[in-house]
């Protein structure tokens, strides 16, 4: 079996920016995506979706390239002002091809 | 002080007060969130219907002031809260501009429980009261959040902002609500009535169980916020209350219906605001506006406003 | 035509409707996935209880002509859907076969649709009709995924789709409830009536709610299936439900019964259906299927079907 | 017999039946967990408010004697669990206590079937025996848990335990249903009543389905555990029935009051305890303690124990 | 403390292919597998399970010649008609041999 | 962008034992955590929590230190008598800083 070795971003976030995180890593070259549905605790005290409960954890299998572009744009757009951990990781993928 | 007393011997009081219970004794008691939103969806729903099927039988006159009034007060009091924040308080615009945003805009489960209230009281509201919360909703939130924009040259995420508010859950489904109840009419209502109003209050009562849970994890957070936020949150809301009890009585409303009215009035949101401040002000701080608004002044109506409001509106009208 | 508009103005419909407009604003409405669960559930067994409580009490004579006739319908509406498809429209063996699976099984809420519509009418049908919408709801998937079966050398996937349907909780629910009220009869069903019944109408209109914003996402998948389709999921509910409609009042139903028999052969499935067909014919297009099922006949029916067919069964009968 | 035979034709033992058999043919039916909880929480709640307005209303006197006789049969029947799984069973000391802390403590769903029942044949049991549920809850798993304490030098996790047991939620929520419900007094309670009441038959229902379902999983371990358990978890509660029998009349309840009571001591925890006895005793397997009390003894009394106590009550008092 | 190195197969699919993918990674030597709710997006559009809103995600940690096994028979069986990915990742096992 | 390399830890275990976990993987050093809810099943058979039907999944980004403390506590406290397993992953963090 062919396997492709590609990067797996995982981003946990305040549910509230799901859909805007979304567009994001289609707009830097995803091929799709994967979300459950997580609560969590970090450095960030309150926020306005806590009393709602839940996080989102969005993981994406990208390209290298992809993976940069996405890292910077989050890393721009809300590390300032939201709850947010972006990390990577080495993965083989089957067919992998479809992903890049 | 007999109302207040005889408030506490209320069922949704003391569901309240029992969700704050369970947060003190650490129980593990667990509030599923689909159960939390299908709540949410079903008392939203419940209430645009209801309030749509009266306003279709309700004479455009008698609707016509009391509406106007409330989009007045829905532009006058997020001003209002923003000049005593910014200039009393010193807090920073985004902050001000943030909660201010909260204090304009209405908390539907207040609404709710003051509507119990009165009916308890046997002095029911108009009918058309949902119509007025529909038309408070949204005002103070837009304009609070213009004020930033005002003072200085913003990003324009005011559009973003808006669009949140109006297609947000909570106001599409009462506004659904309305428009379906009123083209449904009293007659065709009679099949879902059973459904939308036998468990009304039997819902009421699990939500404010929720929420008692939810505002006793904000108190927690009362000392982080400073004590003029917490003086801010329970005498805005009587400052907001008085004018809307004179306006009320002035547009024609009844004892019931003024109360209620005012109640919303002097409510602030905590669940339409938060989303659209998150948005067009990331910068203001969620731990202030919403320990100011479910910490501090939805307890205070839920416990004292309400029966505060219904006597100064005897006072005033009877 | 009048019926028609009348129709528009009937609580369930709209519901319908809003569900669809929350997805055209974009509104941030989310319907719990439990809270759909739970409906469904809860819908299933309801028309279970209440069906099997009217069958203790129906006179087998009375029951018999009908149940045949349902039948046979069962095992010939998928067999001129598929004719249509194949031999009009071309299209391929997998896709006609699994088409035709949704049009010869049945679709619950239509049936609950027309059922709401007869009782607002005065004209409530024959107690039996949720043993029918049983009766009905299998047959149909059985013989078109015969088809390719018949036709080729397949592997046999057929058993475990069979498995699938039989055991899937739709059908489960629905016989289950069904025994249950034969069993439990109208006096011991009393202590569960209120639940059941009560909130029926009212758990209907949620779950319309929702079904209106699963409708407004395949409508927008309606370019992709072509013209052809279109039209198919129009006029073949209507073709079917002119022989249901003549065999139900050969069979002695109601004005009431036959318009609701008419409807539940006119439906198409989308819950039994694609779980079924996705097995045993993994090649043919969810795309197809549930935007035919889903996005044109279930709409097309719940706004202008209910009301024809009861027009055509009023030509007829009365 | 002819009661046995009759209590299979009630609604909620079918319903149980039927999530049995959802089980057996392998069906896809889902109960999702967030309505299995809210159902909790609805029924929880339900029982605590409608007793404590029944509270609110009955002489203390009347209620002394049963309450001192419930704790009584809590303190006593977790030894007589212990001696025989001990003695008799010569299973080890930590699965003897841990089982003993189920059969001290109380099943909330089959009190609920009891009472059930005793309604059916019209004679209601006292209002106030959700206070005894209450009572009876905590004791025994107290009781149970010391023992392997007194008898070893064992570390002190049974503070955490009884912690867990005390803010759990069933507990939590049965009491503050209780003193809300008492605080309310009747008249306040009418404004909630359509929705605590009206639906309470129909959701016991749907929480049997599912207990049913859960239920189908433990019995598939029966052979896991050992025909000495099987005898236990069927003898032991009927072992238990006869002294609550003769106390509870003692203690002067009526028919109705008796069954129900003897009900309760007759039958075992599967939600409380199993936590507790987690936590306290982490080395019983929970294999044996939760077939034992969900997979044979909750049947069992559904089925025939409850019919069975009416019959020795009746011979004893009537 | 000792750790194994082992493969965390991660597969993502159609809600409805749950239980037949479970008995597949049982029959290929997996000794326990954890499973969570997801959504997600991909290369396939409209799938029959798509408007009940929900994939899962099951991951299972196996040998290396487990992985291999399931992979194959997944390839084999799903990709053509089913939205799948699937993808691995080497972790480190407490207690590792439990799961070989 | 800069890219920490740490550890993230996975814990799976009966939902039972979640108070418990954070607690203690908070007082071995971790700065967060993400919870998502998961079923599974494993070596184990029949336990408490089975028929509430879910276990949490509880994952930690932390230092090689952390993560070593906390597989320690988890493997001395839990591993006799409850349903667990522990497994850790090389990840590269964004602003990794503040999670050490
Ligand atoms: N060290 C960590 N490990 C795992 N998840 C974390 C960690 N720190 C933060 N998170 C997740 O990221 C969310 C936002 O974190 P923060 O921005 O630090 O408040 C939290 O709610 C957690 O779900
Ligand atoms: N690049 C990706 N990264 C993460 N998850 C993906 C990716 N592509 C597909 N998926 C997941 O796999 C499912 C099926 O994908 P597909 O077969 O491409 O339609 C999607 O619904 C996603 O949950
Ligand atoms: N090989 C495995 N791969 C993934 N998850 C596992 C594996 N084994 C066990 N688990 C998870 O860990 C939980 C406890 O496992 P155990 O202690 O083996 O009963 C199970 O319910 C699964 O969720
Ligand atoms: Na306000
Ligand atoms: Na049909
Ligand atoms: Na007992």
């Amino acid at each position: 079996m062919q396997l492709t070795p590609l990067k797996c971003i995982t981003i946990v976030s305040e549910r509230f920016l799901k859909k805007e995180i979304i567009e994001l890593i289609k707009n830097s070259g995803a091929k799709g995506y994967t979300i459950t549905d997580a609560v969590g605790e970090g450095s960030r005290g309150i926020r306005a979706s806590e009393w709602e409960g839940k996080n989102v954890k969005i993981e994406t299998i990208v390209s290298d390239e992809a993976a940069e572009s996405i890292i910077k744009s989050i890393s721009n757009e809300y590390f300032a002002n939201y709850a947010v951990i972006v990390y990577t990781n080495e993965v083989k993928v089957v067919r992998g091809d479809k992903y890049i | 002080m007999e109302t207040v007393l005889s408030n506490f011997s209320s069922p949704v009081v003391l569901a309240f007060i029992l969700g704050i219970c369970s947060k003190l004794v650490k129980s593990d008691l667990e509030f599923p969130r689909p159960l939390y939103q299908s709540i949410s969806i079903y008392l939203l729903l419940a209430i645009g219907l209801k309030g749509g099927v009266e306003l279709s039988k309700t004479p455009f006159a008698e609707f016509f002031m009391p509406a106007i009034v409330t989009l007045l007060l829905g532009v006058v009091t997020p001003l209002t809260a923003y000049a005593i924040l910014r200039y009393i308080g010193k807090v920073d615009i985004s902050n001000s501009a943030g909660i201010a945003a909260h204090y304009g805009s209405v908390s539907m489960v207040t609404f709710l429980v003051a509507i119990s209230f009165m009916e308890q009281k046997g002095l029911p509201p108009e009918g058309f009261m949902p119509t007025l919360l529909a038309l408070l909703e949204i005002p103070g939130i837009i304009v609070a959040l213009m004020i930033p924009l005002a003072l200085s040259s913003k990003k324009g995420t005011l559009g973003k902002a808006l669009h949140e508010v109006v297609t947000g859950s909570s106001i599409f489904l009462l506004i659904g609500g309305l428009i379906i109840g009123y083209i449904v009419g009293p007659v065709k209502y009679i099949s879902i009535e059973p459904f939308f109003s036998g468990g009304f209050q039997g819902a009421l009562f699990l939500f404010l169980l929720e929420l008692g849970m939810v505002t006793a994890n904000r108190i927690r957070d009362l000392k982080k916020v400073g004590v003029f936020i917490i003086f801010f949150g329970i005498l805005v809301p009587v400052l907001h209350a008085i004018p809307a009890i004179l306006l009320g009585a002035w547009a024609g409303l009844s004892i019931g219906g003024v109360t209620v009215f005012a109640t919303m009035v002097a409510s602030a949101s905590y669940i339409a605001a938060p989303a659209a401040v998150r948005i067009a002000l990331p910068d203001a701080s969620p731990s202030i506006y919403l320990t100011a608004s479910l910490g501090i002044t939805f307890p205070f109506n839920i416990a004292f406003g309400i029966p505060l409001y219904y006597y100064l509106t005897t006072l005033i009208m009877g």
